[in-house]
């Protein structure tokens, strides 16, 4: 019996060694893969490699459509992620210091963007847009901000959660608190309760931008050819050629990406606030 | 003149009806205390004179003032919380200066109320620090200081001490009483906690289920509890079920034992002894009320022991004496002895 | 003072108004355009509508395309969710009660195709994939399963996400009570934790399938011209033309993912599971 | 022959040393009680013997047998939990069979003690409720049946009455240590409830921040407490300030009082004297320890009144006595009074 035991508590700690360890590698293998072909120096996708260059990422500048849909994004990214919070800020205030009516379906409503596949939301927005231009004649298709639109759509169910659960966090009898000292409610939002949900709304700002910048579904529609995002160009190259400057592309979004969450890391414990 | 004025006040939250009916004033510079139980509507009271929440139905009044619909930052009030809610990301000094600068008093002003605030409550030399780098206590007193500078008019605090660790508490409820009577500083206190709430009231508001059960000095409370919730939630107490005599001066038992009491309203349903007021005899003795018992479970609980007695088939009584009376293997599980009651500490209660 | 205080009051009071109905007209408005486009008899998107039809439903059924990318959409989301509940299970188990060297990190890591932009992940597993043609001469890319592996890798975060929080949410001590009356952790898990964390199982099979069968980044690159799935047939129909087919297929999309929420909203509670 | 042995027990998380070196022995049908308060290793201890947590150092026997690297489902201890951790998706019949169907006990089996530990707990008719329907006494009954079913070499109680409200707490306590004593069987109670300690353990381990502090009945904890820690966490306590005389007789106090002590360990550096056991007297009298004091203080408690008396400008007590001995007006703030303490009652106490 003992020895049993044993047999199962072993195929039990391999089983949960297997499914972690898996998990592991099936997730950060094609990551690396492509990290590892980016300094390849042949051109055609082949293990092993022939030798290494850095040939590919000069390649990139040579590709105008990368650079240029890199400023595109950027902007766009920019844009969204500030509008994004100057909406969701008061709204997720509204959602946890107010009682309303419709409440419940409020929240449920800002799970959609999530669940209502994207090329959908991409088709109604374009819809939306087209219908827009025939009304006032004002173009919207191919703009920045028609673009910066689609994206806070995207962008707000990451923001309000994240700004929302970090409210949710702040103890209400601080505020109390400031009120009972003599703070209305704006004061007390501002003094107390804004520099205590500041980590959170840094996060919002960060998730929001990654969300954007890295979007295709929604972009796709709402681009003209002259004026493309970053993973649109990616897309478009990668329907026409597959060589490792692409992969060099990939690997520059990954680094500024990966960049950009270390540097956030070190203000603001990233990993807390979203877990909140 | 009353400072605070509660008149028929009543809180609904949905179906749950969380305040009854509460009608109670407070006197200029006195400390009333809320006791109760978890749940029993004391914290909802208390902010509704605060105005964190609003009143259903009924009105509140500070120093004559109507503040029913007043939003909190009108109305006066110093509130320490039962987690003190210090503003973690400001100083010590920050923290207490916070009222004053939302009143726009000058810099000058702000620096000397909050020192004088600060000593007051001995925490000068740590003006500088962080909340996060402070004792329990020393949050608790911080709080305190910011709900003192900005002379309330009434000070309210929710179970201020309940933080705090058993040794601490025993001084700092000394501590805080001592303050409010040198500030004369109109106090409402809530609590659960039935020493905190002798100790520290001038009168008491017992409340149950959302209702005030009996409102008095600790004294008339323990002595002449008006039912039994009151009675036993107040220090520990026997129940003898049975009926009065015509005349109130008898207690008649459901098994006949007929005991003598000071008083009994005609409706009274059961006798209520205090478990220390039963004196236990060796032998029986003249008098009045003196019956035979036995002895079934004798517990030692360092400074009193307590004792099961049996004093018919359907009735026990619960006897506390000090340890030092109750020397080992002088009373015994099963020894047959004489309890005698005086009838001034036997107290005929109404059902609720 | 006392009225410019109201005045304050109201202004906050109006915000927080303008700033929750925005947002929900925002996010409603693409959508109950698209359903309301479903319905118009004209075949030129303007407004107002010429008449209502049913018309455009019908025609769906003409474009083989949105049937047959229907059904394959369906088998790679069933497939990508079973096989991504037997991996993040075990893996959840693992992470919620064991304490490992690298446990963080591995936490971390499963944020990765949060942030990573899809088309990255995609490029990423196209190579990987042609990497291994090459190597073994196994046909990966346009096979249902190429396209499992590459679901099972997006559905992941969500899954582990809604399994761990409500493993955490699993008192232990009712675990350690099985372990105290003789259950093995096996039988502990089987008899005690699984029935408890069912709720999340579900939400989280709902979720993977809703992520997996909407998906268009990763698909994109991994389907052949014969085998697409529904939001490839969509985006190549809207490619070629604008009529409201379209809408109506946005419309059943929309239909089928609100019916299986509300269908499984009986069994279990979604918000609450979701909240954890 | 003991039934459960620590035998220098520790248990480290990273650099906290949770248990340090702890060794006791729980002898056959035994009630032990660990007493301390929370975070000071008593679960931690409790949890080594049930096997949830691996010791760092030492070894652990029940019943001789040495199970420290035992997995808790092969040691056979039976658990009750503070919150009780019934399985919220089973009957209570189920609940409680659940151990037994582990052993692979026959169904007929199974339904005979299940319906005998289900009688034994007063719950036979609840028997197909689910454990969201019962109420908190009754849900903890279910956690104690379910523990007792399977016959464990040793029960182990962690904070079991914790949830339960006071006046329920006070009977479950009574019925609890009654089924104890009927059973026989060997038990572990780990609380931080003083009261609880004393009126259930046969003997209790008080515990402070890792270390055992003593080991003893009731009586001996409370009348010789051998740190200022055990002394006033086991009751109140005073301490006065001084060094022992030479043969042991005397206790000099800082302000130079001689006060006659039973015995006095040659390194004490405080005179313990409980509240309760200063006699206070009008006047003064002949005889050893009668010093004159000065009332400060007085705090009426209901069953007792408490009273601060200063002995001398660096010195206070605290006497506590039956409310009725200070009747109203009788001892009153500023009076001049005299103190007696039985010399048996002043106890020598070195540091810790």
């Amino acid at each position: 019996m003992v020895r049993g035991t044993r047999f199962w508590e072993r195929l039990r700690r391999i089983t949960f060694g297997v499914a972690v360890a898996g998990t592991f590698v099936f997730m950060v293998l094609p990551i690396a893969l492509v990290l590892w072909l980016s300094f390849f120096g042949n051109e055609i996708l082949s293990l092993p490699p022939e030798g290494y260059s850095l040939r590919w990422y000069s390649e990139i500048f040579a590709q105008r459509q990368f650079i240029s849909g890199f400023w595109t994004s950027l902007e766009v990214a920019l844009l969204a992620t500030a509008c994004g919070l100057l909406v969701t800020t008061p709204a997720s205030f509204a959602l946890t210091r107010s009682q309303f009516r419709g409440r419940e379906a409020f929240l449920q409503l800002l799970m959609s963007p999530l669940i209502v596949p994207a090329i959908v939301i991409g088709a109604s927005l374009y819809m939306s847009f087209v219908e827009f231009e025939v009304l006032t004649g004002l173009p919207v298709v191919g703009s920045v901000w028609g673009l910066a639109i689609g994206h806070i759509l995207i962008t707000i169910p990451w923001s309000m959660r994240l700004i929302t659960a970090n409210l949710i966090g702040v103890d209400r009898s601080v505020e109390e608190a400031a009120l009972s000292l003599g703070a209305s409610p704006l004061v007390a939002a501002l003094k107390v309760t804004l520099p205590l949900i500041w980590p959170g709304m840094v996060a919002a700002a960060l998730f929001s931008f990654v969300v954007s910048f890295g979007n295709l579904e929604i972009s796709l529609l709402l681009v003209t050819p002259g004026q493309t995002t970053l993973p649109i160009a990616i897309l478009q190259y990668l329907q026409w050629k597959i060589d490792p400057t692409i992969a060099a592309v990939s690997a520059i979004q990954i680094a500024v990406i990966g960049t950009g969450l270390l540097i956030t890391d070190r203000f603001v414990n990233l990993a807390k606030v979203v877990q909140r | 003149m009353a400072t605070v004025t509660l008149d028929r006040v009543s809180k609904r939250f949905g179906e749950f009806l969380a305040v009854d009916d509460f009608s109670l004033e407070v006197a200029e510079g006195e400390l009333l205390v809320l006791l109760g139980p978890s749940g029993c509507g004391k914290t909802t009271t208390l902010r509704m004179i605060a105005g964190f929440t609003d009143a259903s139905a009924g009105s509140v009044r500070i120093r004559g003032r109507d503040v029913t619909h007043e939003p909190p930052y009108r109305r006066n009030t110093g509130v320490v919380f039962q987690n003190y809610a210090l503003f973690p990301h400001l100083t010590v000094f920050e923290n207490v200066a916070f009222g004053l600068r939302r009143r726009r008093a000058s810099e000058s002003e702000i620096v000397e109320r909050v020192d004088r605030a600060l000593s007051l409550v001995k925490l000068d030399p740590l003006a500088q620090r962080m909340p996060r780098q402070l004792s329990g206590g020393q949050q608790q007193r911080v709080a305190v200081a910011r709900a003192l500078v900005i002379e309330p008019d009434v000070l309210l605090l929710d179970e201020p001490l309940s933080n705090l660790d058993a040794k601490l508490r025993h001084d700092v409820r000394q501590e805080m009483r001592r303050l409010q009577q040198l500030l004369k500083i109109t106090t409402i206190l809530v609590t659960h906690d039935q020493d905190e709430a002798m100790s520290m009231g001038d009168r008491l508001v017992v409340i149950n289920s959302g209702r005030i059960q009996q409102i008095g000095s600790p004294q008339e409370l323990y002595r002449t509890p008006r039912n039994p919730f009151v009675a036993s939630f107040i220090g520990q107490a026997n129940f003898i079920e049975g009926a009065p005599s015509r005349d109130g001066s008898l207690f008649v038992t459901r098994s006949g034992l007929s005991i003598a009491c000071a008083s009994s309203p005609s409706n009274a349903n059961s006798l209520m002894i205090r478990p220390e007021a039963i004196e236990l005899l060796d032998a029986p003795a003249a008098g009045a009320n003196v019956f035979p018992a036995t002895v079934e479970v004798v517990t030692y609980l360092g400074s009193t022991s307590e004792l099961i007695l049996r004093l018919t088939d359907s009735e026990t009584v619960i006897v506390t004496k000090p340890a030092s009376a109750v020397a080992p293997h002088h009373w015994m599980p099963g020894q047959r002895v004489f309890v005698r009651v005086d009838p001034a500490s036997a107290v005929g209660i109404a059902p609720m």
